[in-house]
């Protein structure tokens, strides 16, 4: 059967910032760069990004330097990160942000005009070049609007199924229109994924419909490798109410200005769950919270109240109450700026949340409490990349983003996600562009596997289907946030991995109703192919990393095993089975080990 | 190479001030000549119309208004011809346009040269 | 010549196109209160073309004037510049209010507010219109 | 449990079946605390699976669940279902534009539009990146702040009845866009954005009814900057004519 077909050097699925940035690079480069993209362009999930992006600029503090932000970073992703790719990343992070300014995006200023950088968890210097708590939605105007004028041809509403490939090699993808549900085929001599996370593997998350995990699923299909898979980070302040902004982000900014935990009964709980860690360093009781001033550096008897405890121990404490059955109505907990803070300091710190309640959940923050609850908002893992050029073990394959893994470790710090799509969306781009050009020929396109393709993504209008892809989806989130959600333990691990079986079982059996033409029910039976298969990468690295880290927790080893300090889990696709193995972390250069031994402020987050 | 002058800022600047003139002076010179002096309660001050500042005063005013108002009739005008012609592609509406333009625009030139000229006599 | 990016269209010919009623301006009540706008010029129009016939008679001569003064007594005129007296004011008010959208001076790094930006307008319009209401009165 | 219910009239079209859009009505639970994208994915997930129409962040910053609600253009991620109780609601494709399907919308139009107002830092000359930042003071930053906020929602083009007559307008979002760069203080191309969107389907086609900045959801008011934006080109039309000297 003949596709509509399409020809580009360069082809990236994803429009977020690192997709768009890759896009620019290639194109400059020379290459015919063509981005397809599963929403309008500008609608991605980069738009939502709100705090800001870090580099050391030393605007705000000359002692800051790329080495600093290095050790921050390691640091922060509890020594798993890439050495090679945080090297790149902290050197080029400024000129990055100094381009993205160049090219017209507007940064909030010092008084005398140049670019001003504020605090955020885990950086020791204010390091976050941002504009308000809009940065996403800015880098990725200015990104679209820059891209412009450079010759890029942009495929909106359109969802790739698969990759194309050509022997071992990436040769294209195979697409749908979402109105038309009609079949198009890209050929390309080098593919570029950019396509996010896969928030959308729970019930609860900040992230928006688009975040099905289908860069990691198209790559590990196309025989990539998987890095670090277990390490979700789950935000510990999402809205739980009202439903249509259950998951939203609620910034960590609020309990920064003075905002406490509560559980149904007004109780501060938080006192009782200060990890050994962290003993001496939290205060221990109400009346020493009380005297804890937000930007008051803390005296030993006022201490910083446990309420700022890392993201982790947050999120965990907030499940542990809600689970003793002391959680708010909706399954959550109370977080009360409203007693903490004047009407007028609310309005002043925190317009963009105060604004957010009011018009999504129609409460006053000053006045009430809000409920809030553990939400998923990132992977830490994703296709593992080469730092230099972003290229995968498949040959033409480049990933960039949060799709790629291996810069963030165990845990990423808040503002190093937006300057990651900068600078490895570039290299990416710059990667693949130099990959199409040294290829003579067009790679050459397999009919039975688009074949196959094509009738796989068809089946669900088969009458034989049983299945209504919304239930199974729903059912394989619940088992997700139930089995490897926050806390995780070898029994829920091993249990998931069954019903995984099953729901991949039920998946193939989905039924849709109507046509192709812009039907979500199909788009969900599409989707859920990629859901699982992510779902399955996560639970299979969580049940082997026998130690709790970063954005993984495991009930039954809840430290950390210096011996698993020195591997990465990788996971592969091994003759249709997924087979996980542990690979040894390249150490750190003397050099480099030295700076993490430089002192610190704080424990970063 | 140089595109073709556009009048569109001239007519608009016009409008502007005429809007701002008329917003400003019309209504007490209807409220005065159109009700105060019929109705008896004043009477218009003949002999100040032979003074030439008034005259040009009022030459301005009458003039400049009434370009404002062309430039309102003509945009409803030229969206109502739009309807009448509805099939009509975008080039053709540009072609009603122009009839439209000198009818109303004509208009408040004739309109502005006859004030023009009657001060001057 | 700059190159521009290029973006998928779907199909024309498969799309509904929709088409504005004649009569849009009765579907909300800002835009009749827009076209409302819009015809007090037709008003306005009318009385400075009539005005300009009165002037033109009055540089002829008084008895010129008081030869066609007669009818503008009659009940059909003063119906006439009444409403339209009503329609000028409210030109001059939704002008003023459409003059704050465009005027927004600063002063130091204070912006005045919409509301005093009208305000002052209309207190020169007062002015304005006292000043030629003397020129009748005192003169 | 009998539970309070609220009708959702929402528009259909299908274009293999059907030769013009018609209202499809839906029962759906009342919750207090719902929007009206909670009812249309509510439609979507229990009741048809086949409605469609965009969506995706749900707080406001993405623009895309853009819709005509009982007549006027809204955010539906921020439009109650309490504040149109206890009467019905008409959902609706957003006025003025194409519809592909149901309540989704063809904006490659606006697309065209926005590419051809050179939205982007133009200069004379520019600078290598390892020179840093341009430098810009926070009250430069203001004065084209306000116009930076868009969200493409395209709600403007929707309450705008002349973009509806006239669809080859470059309209209200596009046009306060070419205002934010030509306000940048790092820009030097207003005189290229102007060729544009001073000339026909530009700023002139704008007859003020001001709905635009009504409906906007990020106070961007695009009225204004159309309205100054002739101001400017009338006063710099009078300045040339006055002092041909400083005409470049």
């Amino acid at each position: 059967m003949n596709h509509e077909t399409i020809e580009h050097d360069v082809i990236i699925i994803g429009a977020g910032g690192a997709g768009l940035r890759a896009a620019i690079e290639a194109s400059g480069k020379g290459a015919s760069v063509g981005v397809v993209c599963k929403s309008l362009l500008g609608k991605a999930h980069t738009a939502m990004a709100e705090g800001g992006m870090a580099a050391a600029l030393t605007t705000a503090d000359p002692r800051d330097n790329w080495e600093m932000h290095f050790r921050d970073t390691i640091r922060g992703g509890k020594m798993l990160n890439n050495w090679r790719m945080v090297k790149i990343f902290t050197q080029e992070a400024p000129d990055r942000v100094n381009e993205l300014e160049e090219w017209g995006a507007l940064f909030d200023r010092t008084d005398d005009g140049r670019i001003l950088q504020r605090n955020f968890g885990g950086h020791q210097y204010a390091r976050l070049a941002h504009v308000g708590d809009r940065t996403g939605l800015e880098m990725l105007r200015t990104l679209q609007n820059h891209g412009i004028h450079q010759g890029i041809e942009v495929y909106m509403e359109c969802t790739v199924v698969d990759l194309l490939m050509d022997g071992g090699k990436a040769a294209g993808a195979f697409a749908y229109w979402r109105d038309s549900g009609t079949f198009v085929q890209f050929r390309a001599k080098a593919v570029v994924l950019a396509t996010g996370g896969l928030g959308k593997c729970y019930t609860i998350t900040s992230n928006s419909w688009e975040c099905t995990g289908d860069g990691q699923a198209l790559a590990y299909r196309a025989g990539a490798e998987l890095i670090d898979m277990e390490f979700v980070q789950f935000h510990p302040t999402g809205m739980v109410w009202p439903p249509s902004v259950r998951g939203l982000l609620v910034t960590e900014g609020v309990r920064g200005e003075g905002g406490v935990l509560r559980d149904k009964d007004g109780k501060r709980f938080m006192f009782d769950y200060i990890p050994e860690m962290f003993a001496g360093e939290y205060a221990e009781t109400e009346e020493e919270a009380k005297r804890w001033r937000p930007g008051v550096p803390e005296g030993p008897d006022a201490r910083r109240p446990p309420d700022l405890l890392t993201r982790d121990v947050v999120a965990r404490a907030i499940r542990a109450e809600v689970r003793a059955g002391r959680g708010s109505p909706h399954g959550g907990a109370y977080l009360d700026i409203a007693s903490q803070a004047s009407e007028a300091q609310i309005k002043k710190k925190l317009p963009g949340m105060y604004h957010q309640f009011m018009q999504l959940a129609s409460l006053d923050i000053t006045k009430e409490y809000m409920e809030v609850g553990p939400t998923s908002h990132y992977v830490m893992g994703g296709v593992r990349v080469d730092p230099e050029t972003c290229s995968t073990s498949v040959p033409g394959l480049f990933a960039a983003g949060e799709v790629a893994g291996g810069l963030h470790g165990a845990n990423r710090l808040g503002g190093n996600s937006l300057t990651d799509l900068m600078v490895f969306g570039r290299r990416a781009g710059a990667g693949a562009a130099e990959y199409a050009g040294a290829l003579s020929a067009m790679p050459g396109v397999n009919p039975d596997q688009v074949r196959d393709i094509e009738r796989l993504a068809l089946a669900p209008f088969e009458e034989s289907g049983t299945e209504n892809p919304y239930e199974v989806m729903q059912d394989l989130q619940k088992m997700m946030e139930h089995d490897s959600g926050i806390v995780r333990a070898k029994e829920e691990l091993a249990d998931g991995l069954g019903k995984l079986r099953t729901l991949k079982e039920r998946s193939v059996k989905v039924r849709v109703e109507g046509n192709r033409q812009y039907n979500p029910g199909w788009h969900y039976a599409l989707d859920l192919h990629n859901l699982i298969m992510v779902s399955e990468a996560i639970t299979l690295s969580a049940l082997h990393r026998d130690e709790s880290r970063g954005g993984h927790t495991r009930e039954d080893f809840p430290e950390s095993s210096p011996e698993l300090e020195k591997v990465n889990t990788v996971v592969r696709n091994r003759d249709g089975e997924m087979a996980w193995e542990h690979v040894t972390r390249e150490p750190l250069p003397g050099d480099l080990q030295e700076l993490l031994s430089h002192p610190h402020l704080e424990e970063p987050n | 190479m140089k595109k073709p002058i556009s009048f569109a800022p001239l007519w608009w600047g016009l409008f502007a001030g005429g809007g701002m003139a008329a917003a400003m002076l019309v209504p007490i010179h209807i409220a005065l000549t159109g009700l105060a002096v019929p109705l008896g309660w004043l009477e218009e001050p003949l002999w100040l119309y032979q003074h030439w500042l008034v005259k040009v005063y009022l030459a301005g005013l009458i003039s400049l208004s009434l370009f404002h108002c062309a430039h309102r009739i003509y945009h409803p005008l030229f969206h109502f011809a739009h309807r009448v012609y509805f099939s009509l592609p975008s080039f053709a509406l540009r072609l009603i346009g122009r009839p439209v333009a000198i009818l109303v625009y004509g208009g408040a030139m004739v309109g502005a040269a006859s004030a023009i000229w009657i001060m001057t006599r | 010549m700059e190159k521009e990016m290029i973006v998928n269209r779907p199909d024309n010919s498969k799309m509904y196109h929709p088409h504005m009623p004649t009569a849009w301006w009765f579907r909300k009540w800002s835009y009749f209160l827009f076209m409302l706008r819009e015809l007090t010029s037709v008003f306005i129009a009318v009385f400075l073309v009539v005005y300009l016939f009165q002037i033109y008679h009055i540089t002829q001569g008084a008895d010129a004037y008081w030869e066609i003064a007669g009818q503008f007594r009659s009940g059909g005129w003063i119906a006439f510049h009444g409403v339209a007296l009503i329609f000028a004011i409210y030109h001059s008010l939704s002008w003023f209010k459409t003059a704050a959208v465009i005027l927004t001076p600063r002063v130091g790094g204070w912006m005045v507010p919409p509301w005093m930006v009208v305000a002052l307008h209309i207190a020169a319009w007062l002015a304005a219109s006292a000043a030629v209401l003397m020129l009748y009165v005192l003169i | 449990m009998s539970e309070e219910t609220i009708t959702l009239n929402v528009t259909r079209y299908r274009h293999e079946k059907d030769r013009a859009p018609f209202i499809q009505s839906y029962q759906v639970p009342y919750r207090e605390d719902w929007v009206v994208l909670d009812a249309l994915n509510h439609i979507k997930d229990e009741l048809d699976g086949t409605l469609s129409y965009r969506w995706s962040c749900r707080m406001g910053v993405c623009g895309s669940c853009g819709m005509m609600v009982n007549g006027e253009p809204k955010l539906t991620c921020s439009a109650f279902l309490r504040d149109y109780r206890p009467g019905e609601i008409r959902v609706e494709p957003l006025e003025n534009f194409p519809v592909i399907r149901d309540l989704v919308i063809d904006m490659s139009g606006f697309m065209d539009k926005l590419t051809s107002v050179q939205p982007w830092i133009i200069r004379e000359k520019e600078k290598p990146v390892s020179e840093g930042e341009y430098l810009q003071t926070p009250d430069q930053l203001d004065a084209y702040q306000q116009y930076s906020q868009c969200i493409n929602c395209l709600l403007c083009y929707s309450a705008c009845p002349i973009f509806g007559l006239e669809t080859d307008f470059i309209g209200p979002a596009a046009i306060a866009l070419a205002y934010r760069y030509n306000l940048d203080s790092r820009d030097e191309g207003s005189h290229r954005r102007n060729d544009v969107i001073t000339d026909v389907n530009g700023v002139w086609e704008c007859t003020f009814v001001g709905e635009c900045s009504v409906v906007c959801p990020k106070h961007v008011d695009p009225a204004a900057a159309i309205q100054k934006l002739k101001v400017e080109t009338v006063s710099g039309m009078v300045r040339g004519f006055l002092m041909p000297w400083s005409r470049k």
